[in-house]
């Protein structure tokens, strides 16, 4: 049992727990808040995975841009905790949950993870051997960032450059129903 | 006796990783929390300097004056005493978290920041920057975006109109002249080619530029620095920037209901934070720990003769250390200038200068910095 | 023994579960939004722990599409939210029957 | 020979002694303070006179305008620096798949300004 194994694990349950206490609060800041720390808690499990890139951006995009917009909507609305209620739990829904933790246990057992790794197999990817993907770039396998950056710009170039449209598109869409009719709501700044 | 001491020799060797770096870390924790009471104690002399004023001069330690220098000290206990209270329409445990939020960021950004080269101990070679990432500064960025949450967090939790609305003019400020921030240093990454601060600094002083000046960062790409001092300032919700706590229209912002040891966490953050940032400029445009016109490899060749190796080594650590805090000093002046020579923006001013000259210029200088170290290294 | 990666795929599971109870027993919008947001982070999880397993980028890459898309969804989910609120101060699911036929 | 460890693990621990810095300091003051609450002293702030309404209401929509724009620019930049670190392996192609993708978010940019939605008044 070593320390990063240790610490890996902590942090995974501490998250887990986190989101089981995350969906039952009444507080949505309480809620965003016990989010924040969960995303920052697997920011850390990205960093134990050597994903030093990827704990970056979580931090940055996720805890300190995406959870701001959250916040500050929470802020804004300030909505009381008395409007939240639970909501009863229909047929559906049981039938919903069976099936997805049918499907959460078959993907984590042994098969399921059999098939993941069949499936691996099937496309020439041997596990835990360091294949540095369909381009000419190599760098060392500590060189996290360069490697994740080859990968981006040479394999998934297409998909980046989609990626601008969206979230322009995006943008866009958000100021444009947000600012609807601001006009008649003269709101105190 | 003997033996007890050689285990403990055994143990060092064995984990010098884990105590060199708890020395590293305890070092650095040193520094970000003396900076709070002595920029306090500066900032009042400074003031009372530019309003033609004595300024707290009294208060001495063993009964010598020292130009007031036990100011900080009777001022830490002072806090330490005041009534800590909690007010009635507070939410409680956000109330009390929001004020350890910025100082536990503040303390744990000020790891990113090398704080010398490297020293040689009994053979390891120990390097001395506390948290070393392949992110690089990356790390530093992400500290200080997480710093929005504490500012909203005083504002929100206190319930108190004043303080929501500084709170989230402060943190609206902060997210946006982090755009800018991250733009400006962009420039910096593709001219050095790393995102690690310890290799910017050692491509700061491998050459000189033109023949006679340091090859540092300032003048390879001095828009980015400009940029980067600016947003420095509102980053830190510093004056001319400080509006979210401005005390004729807010009262005092999200500080409002805060009160003693609280209030005073917050300037923690805020100092070392401020810290953070000044060393962040010094690694990237100022050259860090070094000596200009003298590398740190050379500086040990030097100093070896007067000492032995490793000896020189750490001498040339403190004296890069000392480097280092005299280069962040010198910004810290220029913080404490500005606050009392500049006047306020207004709110709508400096959203404006935020999102619309700042971010244009720091895109521009993105596109051109980019195409002249292009053709400079591509072609 | 268990390696890193497979026990994230472990712990991924779990939080994915704990978002779709979030996405499932919450009538409040803002409170499904969060909880997507946990799914979508379980998911990054996975993601990254696939990476490792593989020993490609590919996983990272990923996650980094997937957090622009989260952007996304939040900007345009919440605008939703500051248009609803305002047109029937009320963000609970299930006040929302106007196209129901 | 280099010691090395996780490089996380320096994170860990300066956050472990932060907040027993940040905690101490707290509960010390608890501690060590005087308690003499009364009605006025726990009271809502407002320079002295009696408070006026809640502080529960709802704000400026602006505020959200300027988070959707940080969210697009700070993705932005986050995929830039990927950029910047292979600047000189990528060359020109590089600079110029950044380019159209830089372009693609100024329109988004200049659309926002357009709209107003920055103008605090």
């Amino acid at each position: 049992m070593n320390l990063s194994l240790l610490s890996f694990i902590v942090m995974g349950i501490t998250a887990v727990l986190l989101s089981g206490v995350m969906i039952t609060r009444r507080w949505p800041v309480s809620a965003a808040m016990v989010l924040i720390a969960i995303m920052t808690l697997l920011a850390g499990m990205f960093g134990l995975l050597e994903a030093h890139f990827a704990a970056a951006a979580q931090i940055i995009v996720y805890a300190g841009a995406i959870m701001v917009v959250f916040v500050f909507v929470i802020m804004l609305l300030n909505l009381p905790p008395e409007e939240l209620r639970y909501g009863g739990v229909t047929v559906g829904e049981m039938i919903l949950i069976a099936v997805s933790v049918f499907v959460a246990v078959g993907l984590g057992t042994k098969v399921g993870q059999g098939f993941l790794t069949t499936g691996l197999e099937s496309m020439g990817v041997a596990q835990g051997e360091s294949v540095a993907g369909g381009h000419h770039m190599y760098f060392p396998a500590s060189e996290n960032v360069k490697n994740v950056a080859a990968s981006m710009f040479v394999d998934y170039l297409w998909a980046f450059e989609l990626i601008s449209f969206l979230i322009m598109a995006a943008v866009i869409g958000a100021v444009v129903i947000a600012k609807k009719r601001s006009a008649e709501h003269a709101d105190a700044a | 006796m003997e033996g007890s001491l050689g285990a403990v020799a055994q143990f060092l060797d064995t984990n010098i990783g884990l105590v060199a770096s708890i020395g590293k870390i305890a070092l650095a924790l040193v520094i970000a929390l003396q900076v709070a009471p002595i920029m306090v104690w500066v900032e009042r002399r400074q003031a009372a300097f530019i309003q033609r004023r004595i300024g707290p001069n009294r208060v001495g330690l063993f009964g010598f004056r020292l130009f007031g220098l036990g100011q900080p000290l009777a001022d830490t206990i002072k806090l330490l005493f005041k009534e800590d209270f909690i007010p009635q329409q507070a939410n409680k445990f956000f109330y009390v978290l929001a004020p350890i939020l910025p100082a536990v960021i503040g303390l744990v950004a000020i790891q990113g920041i090398p704080l010398g080269k490297e020293i040689i101990v009994a053979g390891h070679t120990i390097d001395l920057q506390p948290v070393n990432l392949n992110a690089g500064f990356l790390y530093l960025f992400a500290m200080s975006a997480l710093g929005v949450y504490g500012v909203a967090l005083a504002g929100w939790s206190s319930n108190n109109k004043y303080a929501l609305l500084g709170g989230l003019r402060a943190s609206a400020q902060m997210i946006s002249y982090e755009i800018a921030m991250g733009l400006a240093l962009l420039p910096m990454v593709f001219i050095y080619g790393t995102l690690d601060l310890q290799g910017m600094i050692a491509a700061q002083s491998d050459s000189l530029l033109f023949g006679f000046l340091p090859n540092w960062g300032i003048f390879l790409s001095p828009i980015s620095f400009v940029l980067f001092v600016v947003t420095m300032f509102a980053e830190t919700n510093r004056l001319p920037f400080d509006l979210a706590e401005g005390e004729a229209e807010l009262v005092a912002g999200f500080l409002v209901e805060y009160g003693s040891m609280r209030w005073s966490l917050f300037f923690l953050g805020e100092y070392a934070m401020m810290f953070t940032l000044s060393a962040l400029t010094t690694c990237v445009f100022l050259g860090g720990y070094e000596i200009p016109w003298l590398p740190h490899a050379q500086l040990v060749t030097l100093l070896t003769p007067i000492f032995t190796a490793e000896p020189a080594t750490w001498v040339a650590a403190a004296i890069g250390l000392g480097v280092l805090i005299v280069k962040v000093a010198a910004f810290m002046f220029l913080f404490v200038q500005a606050r009392f020579t500049l006047p306020r923006f207004r709110y709508d001013q400096l959203m404006r200068v935020g999102w619309v000259y700042m971010l244009p210029v720091a895109l521009l200088n993105l596109v051109v910095m980019a195409l002249i170290v292009g053709f400079l290294r591509l072609t | 023994m268990l390696t890193l990666p497979e026990l994230g795929l472990y712990f991924s599971f779990l939080l994915f579960l704990v978002g779709l109870a979030g996405v499932m027993f919450r009538k409040n919008i803002l409170f499904m939004m969060l909880s997507v947001e946990i799914l979508l982070n379980a998911a990054n999880l996975a993601f990254v722990c696939a990476s490792k397993l593989t020993g490609t980028m590919d996983g990272q890459v990923v996650m980094f599409f997937v957090m622009a898309v989260a952007a996304c969804e939040a900007a345009i989910g919440l605008a939703l939210i500051i248009a609803l609120y305002r047109t029937k101060a009320s963000i609970e699911a299930d006040d929302l029957k106007a196209l129901r036929g | 020979m280099t010691a090395s460890i996780n490089p996380y693990l320096p994170i860990l621990v300066a956050f472990v002694l932060a907040l027993l810095v940040a905690g101490g300091a707290t509960i010390a003051s608890f501690l060590l303070g005087p308690k003499k609450p009364n009605p006025a002293k726990l009271d809502v702030y407002e320079c002295g006179v009696p408070a006026v309404g809640t502080a529960r209401q709802r704000l400026s929509v602006k505020f959200y305008l300027t988070a959707i724009l940080f969210i697009l620019f700070d993705i932005e930049t986050v995929f830039l620096y990927l950029w910047a670190v292979l600047f000189g392996q990528l060359k020109w192609f590089g600079i110029i798949e950044v380019a159209l993708f830089v372009a693609t978010l100024v329109v988004g940019y200049i659309y926002v300004l357009r709209r107003g939605a920055l103008n605090w008044d």
